[in-house]
């Protein structure tokens, strides 16, 4: 290899890219400036396979104060109170060390919030794991769980929803996406990460600067291979602790209005912060690497340039607020020290003991990073056929049986019991139902926050996949009485460099985004994920989706289980779509499917859904998910209050879409149902709750007894996690 | 006239607004008191010590906060007989400041949970729990990986005898002697229990039975 | 400056549901371990007039903060 | 049977989280402690048919399950 060919290896690179450099610089890279165009070049940092794509995207609403372009999205609630939401993905790191991998990835989510100003009060985890027996998956399990948990409990901030799902294509390449929702209250600003102010200062606060995954940021954009355990010592460590006090900190110093802008070091460190914070100003900045607080003395500015240390931020701030500014973080035992100051620019310039090291302008390496059209074919959905869906066939009872004792329809228990779901005394749903919801401070209304992405709707067709990804979580938000206002995601896909994986990515992004644009739900915040991919073999797409919703009050909030004897059971039906589904998966079959969903009318059916949800007409509600509605109701029926059921409908075909609901005033739904005219609407009576059992057709049996099932399976997939 | 309450905050604690906002709503007066400071007893009532993970629960859970200044006061208002009441890691702090007897242990489970639990009163508390009756039942969550009550055989029995069992565990989650979820002093001013009361205020949390805790 | 180090492990009247876990573990994996016990070691780098001072120091740290002495034990050895 | 303690520290290089936590407390509590760092101990009581074969099984559960060898190194010694 040539010396030029190792250097652009190690710094990941590509000889086209090098070419670019050349070209925007006049001459050729040198120094230090590798590092930077390696680290914000990178995919994760410049999103150079995605960017043409994100620009597509619907992602305004009136509600919309912020989109993607900060660290998080902000919706304004109405009443004085906003919040701010993203998710984010720490795939990679948790496979090599998934305590510490996921435990990061809950701080970085955290940080992205509180650097606006808002107070984070809820956490979400999208989990995809291999199966059960596969390689490391018992371990990955545990430690990925753990972490969440380890980082979330101790920071304070409650974890009120998630999913977990299991597939073969994650053997070798799990997920780890954590979201995290911040608050705003009447008096507290928004802060922005835009430098301004010529002389004003650049402050370091939090952790010192160690060896943490320098190169995190590049090694996130490539994909895995029997290296990776080398690539090992790079491991970042998380303290919940030292984040608690940094949130406290920075939150108080915000509201004192002392910052003029802050950041926090995400990926790529100091390099991003310091390089986007002075491109958004349109101002230089001139830092001394020297005086950067370290861990270690042996690091270079490379290292330090580079360095993925966890709990740090960088801040602006007018000289003379400087001390009380320090005044704050000292109360809260922790450091600000100058690093630097703002400049007229339009250079950045790096110092090390007084000598200049780089200069540079921040357009060059942040706005002009590549940007690529990877080729990418048409997808035709081959499901547009209208079919009939198939028959039941065997025994019913056997194959539920089944589903509850398998990973994929057992509860979920073992997870969230290890999640602080209460911590802050706001929680009104907790994990153990699909829709956590807290109870937001100032006006007492409450917020609903569901996880969707459906990893088997994404294998059998990415297009509705991506579709499903936001209308399925978007009709759980509804008909418990929440408006859904705004989306993120985090795209977790595998190689763009392959056709296959971009067709994927093209055609999921069009289903997702031509929903958010009928339910008005605009996506505000989000991250891409490429590369996960281990020995050519990707995973499944999987654009996983935050959903957050808004109920105007708190009362009638329906329960997701039958809670009262002799109520009227109904099916809301819309349209004719279904799928085979995820049994037809567990049974190694092709699943079938007739996908020709009908958009026509739907956002009214989500708006009506939203005002039925919060009135006294439903007394507990679900919608039909995996493995169809029997698994439904058997899911409404594990709390000792069961149901009697009459329908001819297929028991595990999954409806696109269908939505129980058990009431006490029938009359009165029915009423309230036909005053909406949905021509594609189908309301059906299927039945009466009745205590202790759940009986249709040859189905006959005890809640306790389906309880037992359900709840057992864990234990029995993974012995050693019980 | 309404009660004066201390509520200690150190770093790491969590629950300082929910114990505080619990407070408020019992109609007494909360007033945040910070770890470095000491501070003069005589100004309150009473002191509650919140849950969280002071010093992230590194060393031992409680094990660093029991040595800040501002527990140098609280060992003086407990001398004092003034009311003390400690929830989750409070509990943990008040056992390592040697306020409380016994110790609280991993879970034997060794994982932390967090659920909807019952408990069972054994004795009221002058000012946390005055109109709890014996054996009257409350539901409210646990949220710790700390929470395995330990002492001696001999002093289980002791505390036992004494009347100093605050609650216990109708199903024991954690492995606690003697199912033991909050226990009390020998002078009964000092009160401390595992579980969050004030996460169990309004019937929309899943329960209200953490209120006689809180309201005399 | 001096190197010391503090072992501290559970009482023996203690249940050390960490180290039975481990040595399930273990003893389920084939190793012939008889028993297994999981405690600390901290180690900590303390300026003083001599070794003997030093130690002291250490002790009184253990003794203060370090161990429970109602649940631990510790143990004080200088190293290299 | 032999006696084996394994001690498990976190690596150099690797922030050390408690110790961080516990040397601030120790220095604001005005102990002259200039460095902590918090790692484990495990003893272990292990069937063998010399010290270097116990040891070697030492070693062995150490690699395979007590040490994380990305974050954590360990060091061998017999007790007595
Ligand atoms: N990783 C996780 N973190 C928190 N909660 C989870 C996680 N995975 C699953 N859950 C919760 O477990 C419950 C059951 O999961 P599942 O059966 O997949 O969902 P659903 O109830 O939507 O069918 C859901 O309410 C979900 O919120
Ligand atoms: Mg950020």
């Amino acid at each position: 290899m040539t010396e030029l060919q190792t250097k652009l290896k190690l710094y990941r690179l590509h000889k086209d890219e090098y070419a670019q450099i050349q070209k925007l610089l006049g001459r050729d890279p040198k120094g230090l400036e590798w590092a930077l165009f390696s680290a914000l070049w990178s995919e994760h940092c410049s999103y150079k396979s995605s960017k043409v794509h994100l620009k597509q995207l619907f992602s305004q609403s009136p509600r919309v104060l912020q989109s993607f372009g900060e660290n998080a999205g902000i919706v304004d609630l109405g009443q004085g109170e906003k919040i701010a939401f993203k998710m984010e993905s720490h795939n990679h790191p948790s496979f090599i060390e998934p305590y510490q991998g996921a435990a990061t990835g809950v701080g970085g989510i955290l940080r992205d919030i509180f650097t606006m100003g808002a107070r984070p009060i809820a956490l979400a985890n999208y989990l995809c794991f291999g199966e059960p027996k596969a390689n490391r998956m018992e371990t990955l399990v545990d430690g990925v769980v753990r972490g969440i948990g380890g980082y979330g409990n101790c920071v304070g901030v409650p974890t009120i929803t998630g999913q977990t799902h299991f597939h073969s294509s994650y053997n070798e390449n799990i997920l780890v996406n954590a979201m995290a929702v911040g608050y705003f209250g009447k008096a507290d600003p928004i802060c922005l990460s835009k430098a301004k102010g010529v002389g004003n200062l650049v402050v370091y606060v939090g952790a010192k600067t160690g060896r943490d995954g320098i190169h995190g940021a590049s090694m996130a954009s490539e994909s895995f291979d029997d290296n990776s355990a080398a690539k090992r010592p790079t491991v970042q460590i998380g303290d919940p602790f030292f984040e608690k006090l940094l949130i406290e900190a920075c939150l108080e110093v915000m509201k004192k209005d002392l910052v003029v802008a802050i950041q926090d070091m995400g990926a790529a460190g100091l390099t991003s912060s310091t390089f986007e914070m002075a491109e958004k100003g349109e101002v230089g900045i001139d830092m001394n690497l020297d005086q950067v607080p370290l861990r270690d003395s042996t690091l270079t500015p490379e290292d330090i340039m580079l360095s993925e240390s966890q709990e740090r931020m960088l801040l602006i701030c007018d000289p003379a607020k400087l001390k009380p500014l320090q005044e704050v973080f000292e109360r809260w035992g922790l450091d600000a020290s100058v690093i630097g100051k703002v400049t007229q620019g339009p250079n950045v310039r790096l110092f090390w003991n007084m000598e200049l090291i780089t200069d540079i302008n921040p357009t060059t390496i942040v706005s002009h990073a590549p940007q690529y059209q990877r080729p990418f074919e048409k997808y035709n959905s081959p499901y547009l056929k209208p079919q009939t869906p198939p028959q039941d066939t065997g025994s019913t009872l056997q194959t539920l049986e089944t589903i509850l004792k398998s990973e994929h329809g057992g509860s979920r228990e073992w997870v969230y019991r290890q999640y602080d779901q209460r911590v802050g005394a706001a929680t009104a749903r907790d994990c153990s139902d699909p829709v956590g919801v807290v109870r937001l401070p100032e006006s007492g209304r409450a917020l609903g926050v569901v996880l969707g992405c459906r990893p088997h709707m994404m294998r059998l067709d990415p297009q509705f996949g991506g579709r499903d990804s936001i209308l399925h979580p978007a009709l759980q938000l509804a008909v418990m009485g929440f408006e859904p206002l705004a989306v993120t995601d985090c795209l977790n896909f595998g190689n763009p460099e392959k056709t296959e994986t971009m067709t994927q990515f093209v055609a999921a992004l069009d289903g997702m985004n031509s929903a958010c644009r009928e339910l008005q739900a605009p996506i505000i915040s989000g991250n891409v994920s490429f590369y996960n991919e281990t020995k050519s073999k990707n995973i499944s797409p999987t654009p996983s989706t935050g959903l957050v919703g808004l109920r105007s009050k708190m009362e009638n909030l329906p329960t997701t289980a039958f809670t009262a004897e002799g109520e009227d059971i109904y099916t809301l039906t819309w349209g004719e779509c279904w799928a085979e589904g995820l049994l037809a998966e567990m049974n190694d079959k092709t699943p079938k499917a007739f996908l020709n969903f009908e958009t026509q009318g739907f956002d009214q059916f989500v708006k009506e859904l939203t005002k039925l949800g919060t009135s006294d007409l439903v007394s507990s509600a679900r919608v039909v998910s995996k493995f169809g509605l029997l698994y439904a109701l058997t899911r409404m029926s594990l709390s000792g209050m069961g149901a009697r059921i009459e329908s001819a409908q297929n028991r595990f075909v999954e409806p696109l879409y269908q939505i129980v609901v058990s009431t006490k005033n029938a009359p009165a739904l029915e009423k309230e149902v036909q005053s909406w005219s949905l021509k594609t609407l189908k309301l059906q009576k299927i039945g009466q709750t009745q205590k202790n059992e759940l009986v249709w057709a040859d189905v006959k049996v005890k809640s306790e007894v389906l309880n037992q099932l359900y709840k057992k399976s864990w234990e029995a997939q993974f012995e050693n996690l019980a | 006239m309404s009660d004066k309450i201390g509520v200690l905050r150190f770093p790491g604690t969590n629950c300082d607004w929910d114990i505080y906002k619990a407070v408020e709503w019992s109609g007494a007066k909360p007033t945040f008191l910070w770890h470095q400071d000491t501070f003069n007893v005589e100004d309150y009532d009473g002191f509650v010590v919140p849950g969280g993970f002071s010093y992230g629960d590194y060393l031992r859970s409680g094990a660093l906060a029991a040595h800040a200044p501002a527990m140098n006061s609280l060992r003086t208002a407990a001398e004092k007989g003034y009311p003390i009441f400690g929830v989750c890691n409070g509990f943990q702090i008040l056992c390592e400041a040697g306020l409380l007897p016994g110790a609280l242990l991993r879970n034997a489970g060794l994982r932390f949970i967090d659920q909807m639990i019952e408990i069972e009163t054994q004795n009221s508390h002058k000012r946390f729990g005055l109109k709890l009756k014996k054996n009257q039942k409350s539901r409210m969550p646990i949220a710790h990986a700390d929470g395995r009550y330990f002492v001696t055989d001999d002093e289980l029995k002791k505390i036992q005898d004494n009347d100093q069992v605050y609650c216990t565990y109708v199903a024991n989650p954690n492995g606690s002697a003697g199912n033991i979820a909050g226990v009390m002093n020998a002078q009964k001013n000092v009160v401390a229990m595992m579980p969050h009361p004030e996460r169990a205020i309004y019937e929309w949390m899943g329960s209200s039975d953490g209120q006689l805790y809180f309201r005399n | 400056m001096y190197k010391i180090g503090v072992r501290i492990m559970p009482r023996a009247e203690v249940l050390d549901t960490q180290g039975r876990a481990v040595g399930m573990t273990l003893k389920s994996k084939g190793f012939q371990v008889m028993d297994c016990k999981v405690g600390k070691f901290v180690i900590l780098q303390i300026e003083g007039e001599s070794p003997a001072h030093a130690r002291a120091q250490a002790t009184k740290i253990s003794e203060d903060l370090l161990c429970n002495t109602l649940i631990e034990t510790f143990q004080i050895e200088e190293l290299p």
